[in-house]
């Protein structure tokens, strides 16, 4: 399984700032192993970021985004203490969903 | 601005728009059909077809959508730190392509009504090349572009 | 008919766009703005560093019963007495007496998972360097975890013991010694001050400033590999490129280097782990 | 500060305290000596026997980064001169073109490099050379008009070639490894790199 991911959430005035790693190897499809291999494409395709039940940012990703994915973003309603849950799904279907706490 | 945005997209790119956009499934937020991943746009291999695919027509050039803690030189291709936010209006969702990759659509994102225009992430560039960042708002299409020269490593790798 | 207009204009505007990025970018401005724009690059990265993820597994690591005797870490000595992490990395390499030799926080983790955990030696060292999610390594994420709870705490490392005063002169000597096809040392690329190979600025490791800026920020993500790498890495891969054969994880070779740059880089702040190109 | 400084006062609070003889020079070199070989493993095309110094890279070494006396210098420069193949056909340059591939690749006679090649001889790693590659690095000089500025002189060509080929014969204890020398790049490599530097329609000239 996946390692978890590292959300950082916090407030400022009425803006919440949410900035996530991810691990995964985002492979894309294109490279080749020592033996000449396609080493076939894995990475994650959808994110989605929720608070309080609304979706507050929805991305579909290629095997572009860099390894480890860094991703940053601020929406408007968040407070102190309100949880922010994200989830990712690869293209092998794996998927994790980790929470973090606004601080 | 209303969660329903196929109510939104009257006017603008033109009479097939909205039925391109219908059938390309071009993300809409809240939307649990959302997360269903549009591989016709991912696969896609030049800016044409990507347009297509998501459903789009020709972007109209705009100085309000702004690049930031995007480097014009980057270290190293396989971590390009990209941000672009968005100043027009009613932007509903903001993708990064890059030119010179096998495939040109990297990212992207779906900004709901109460998120901010911006977003700020990492990408894998081939070679040096344009990146462009392409937002759709109430509908039509803008993008903007920004040259990043990808560096070659020292000793040897 | 619709299809192929909008083509043409697709390619219309992509030259366009192309022409209008373009004005202004000729080769004298490009290369005298290379540096400020790579430090740029640098800058924009240190926002979010994927070592976190590495920090996290570590610790997890090291609280965890594991080895043969299912125990954790968290009676491992690092120097500061049984389970003291927090400004271990700063006062490394030392001599232990209990192994009655010099060790850097690699070596030392390797003597607590034989001693403590029971892992075999051969066990313990299998995977110093990750590679993807196949083959992560224990160690990198240990280091990640304790180097980082030194975050902020000054370099302090003694040369008290004799073999303590000896691996640094040794790893002196070492850092001057030039071989293999290329002529190549570590005096090759870090004997001088503003040198850079590519746009990679070079510290100069022979003076306090540039031993500081350098030692302590390794461990470091490092962007063009996906991949934290710890100090043993980059001596490891220093080596590679100065074309000289393996040197091997945790030899003393490895550890008086590390000793020679560890302890020049005494009174400046740790600040890893880093993020680099 | 220097390092030196550093370890002479560390030195010096040992003897106060009284608790070590500080073991000689040549007790340490040898001791390195010894960790050398227990430390490395061959791999790849990287035997050993790389760990083995001549002469050149012994006295180098044993400098610690400071200058060659005038004595040493001579006596490395005569050596490496004396190593020196011009090539038999007389031609010292070839192929710009090539000599331009030749200074970007950085590969070669690493243990994880193919030891059928490619190998490069890595110039723009030091130097500055075309002005088109912004990323070159600053170790070495810039060698950009370097045959524009000096004039295209036989002489001028014949220098290039022959620093290529063993830089020490002219610098000793230069960090610019010896290409020909010690058999990194072949003799038309070599030309190729001299045509780089040398040919007045290489982008290094313009």
């Amino acid at each position: 399984m996946a390692d978890p991911m590292k959300i950082r959430a916090s407030v400022a005035g009425e803006s919440t700032e949410v900035k996530v790693l991810m691990s995964h190897e985002m492979e894309t499809g294109q490279r080749k192993d020592g033996q000449g291999a396609v080493i076939p494409a894995w990475f994650i395709q959808t994110v989605t970021v929720t608070h309080g039940g609304n979706t507050v940012l929805a991305a579909q990703w290629g095997p572009a985004v860099s390894k480890n994915p860094f991703l940053s973003f601020k929406f408007k309603g968040g407070a102190k203490g309100d949880k922010v849950t994200i989830t990712w799904v690869d293209n092998r279907g794996d998927k994790r969903t980790d929470e973090a706490t606004i601080a | 601005m209303s969660r329903k945005r196929r109510d939104v997209l009257k006017s603008g790119g033109g009479v097939t728009l909205l039925a391109l956009v219908a059938a390309a499934g071009w993300l809409r937020p809240g939307d649990a059909a959302a997360q269903a991943w549009n591989k016709a746009a991912f696969d896609t291999r030049n800016i044409g077809e990507t347009m297509k695919a998501l459903g789009g027509g020709d972007p109209v050039q705009s100085k309000d959508i702004v690049f930031f803690q995007t480097p014009d030189i980057a270290e190293n291709g396989a971590v390009v730190p990209v941000g672009i936010t968005s100043n027009i209006p009613k932007t509903e969702s903001i993708a990064v392509l890059i030119e010179k990759n096998p495939n040109m659509l990297a990212a992207v994102f779906d900004i709901p009504a109460g998120t901010e225009p911006s977003i700020s992430t990492r990408v894998k560039m081939g070679q040096s090349s344009n990146i462009y960042a392409l937002v759709k708002a109430d509908g039509k299409y803008f993008v903007a572009a920004k040259d990043v020269k990808v560096t070659l490593g020292g000793c040897g790798g | 008919m619709p299809g192929w207009r909008k083509r043409i204009g697709g390619l219309r505007w992509v030259a366009a766009l192309a022409a209008a990025v373009c004005v202004g970018a000729g080769p004298a401005s490009a290369q005298t703005s290379a540096t400020d724009e790579i430090a740029k690059y640098r800058a924009a990265l240190q926002d979010g560093n994927p070592a976190e993820l590495w920090e996290a597994r570590g610790e997890g690591l090291w609280k965890e019963l594991r080895g043969p005797r299912k125990v954790s870490l968290e009676q491992c000595d690092l120097g500061l007495g049984a389970g003291v992490v927090t400004g271990a990395y700063a006062r490394l390499p030392k001599y232990f007496a209990d192994a009655d030799r010099v060790m850097d926080l690699e070596t030392r983790v390797v003597w607590c998972m034989v001693k403590l955990q029971g892992f075999s030696e051969a066990d313990a060292k299998r995977n110093p360097f990750g590679s993807g999610n196949d083959k992560k390594s224990d160690i990198e994420a240990l280091v990640a975890y304790i180097t980082g709870e030194s975050r902020g705490v000054k370099m302090n490392v003694a040369l008290a013991h004799p073999k303590e005063i000896e691996m640094y002169r040794v790893g002196e000597k070492l850092f001057y010694y030039r071989g293999g096809p290329h002529d190549f040392g570590c005096v090759t690329c870090h004997n001088a001050d503003n040198q850079r190979i590519r746009l990679q600025d070079l510290p100069n490791l022979t003076k306090v400033e540039g031993a500081q800026k350098a030692y302590t920020t390794w461990p470091a993500y490092r962007v063009s590999q996906g991949e934290l790498r710890t100090f043993q890495w980059r001596l490891n891969d220093c080596f590679r490129q100065q074309r000289f054969p393996e040197l091997e994880f945790g030899s003393d070779v490895s550890i008086a280097l590390t000793m020679f740059l560890a302890k020049n880089a005494n009174g400046a702040a740790f600040d890893g782990p880093a993020i680099k190109r | 500060m220097t390092i030196r400084r550093i370890f002479s006062g560390a030195l010096f609070a040992t003897i106060l305290v009284g608790c070590a003889t500080a073991p000689s020079d040549e007790r340490i070199s040898a001791e390195a000596g010894a960790m050398l070989k227990a430390s490395f493993k061959a791999r790849g095309q990287a035997g050993l026997d790389r760990l083995d110094q001549d002469d050149t890279q012994r006295l180098c070494s044993e400098l610690a980064g400071r200058t060659p006396s005038k004595e040493v210098a001579d006596r490395i420069e005569k050596q490496n001169l004396a190593t020196i193949k011009y090539p038999v056909d007389g031609k010292l340059s070839g192929d710009w073109k090539n000599g331009e591939r030749i200074a970007q690749e950085g590969r070669g006679k690493q243990y994880s490099d193919d030891p059928k090649g490619p190998v490069g001889g890595n110039c723009y790693a030091c130097h500055q050379l075309a002005p088109q590659e912004v990323a070159y690095g600053t170790i070495g000089p810039s060698l950009y008009r370097f045959g524009k500025l000096r004039g295209y002189a036989v002489e001028i060509e014949r220098y290039a070639y022959a620093k290529i080929f063993n830089s020490e014969a002219f610098a000793a204890c230069s960090m610019m490894p010896r290409f020909g020398h010690n058999g990194i790049l072949s003799e038309q490599q070599i030309k190729d790199v001299t045509a780089l530097l040398m040919d007045p329609a290489s982008p290094v000239n313009q």
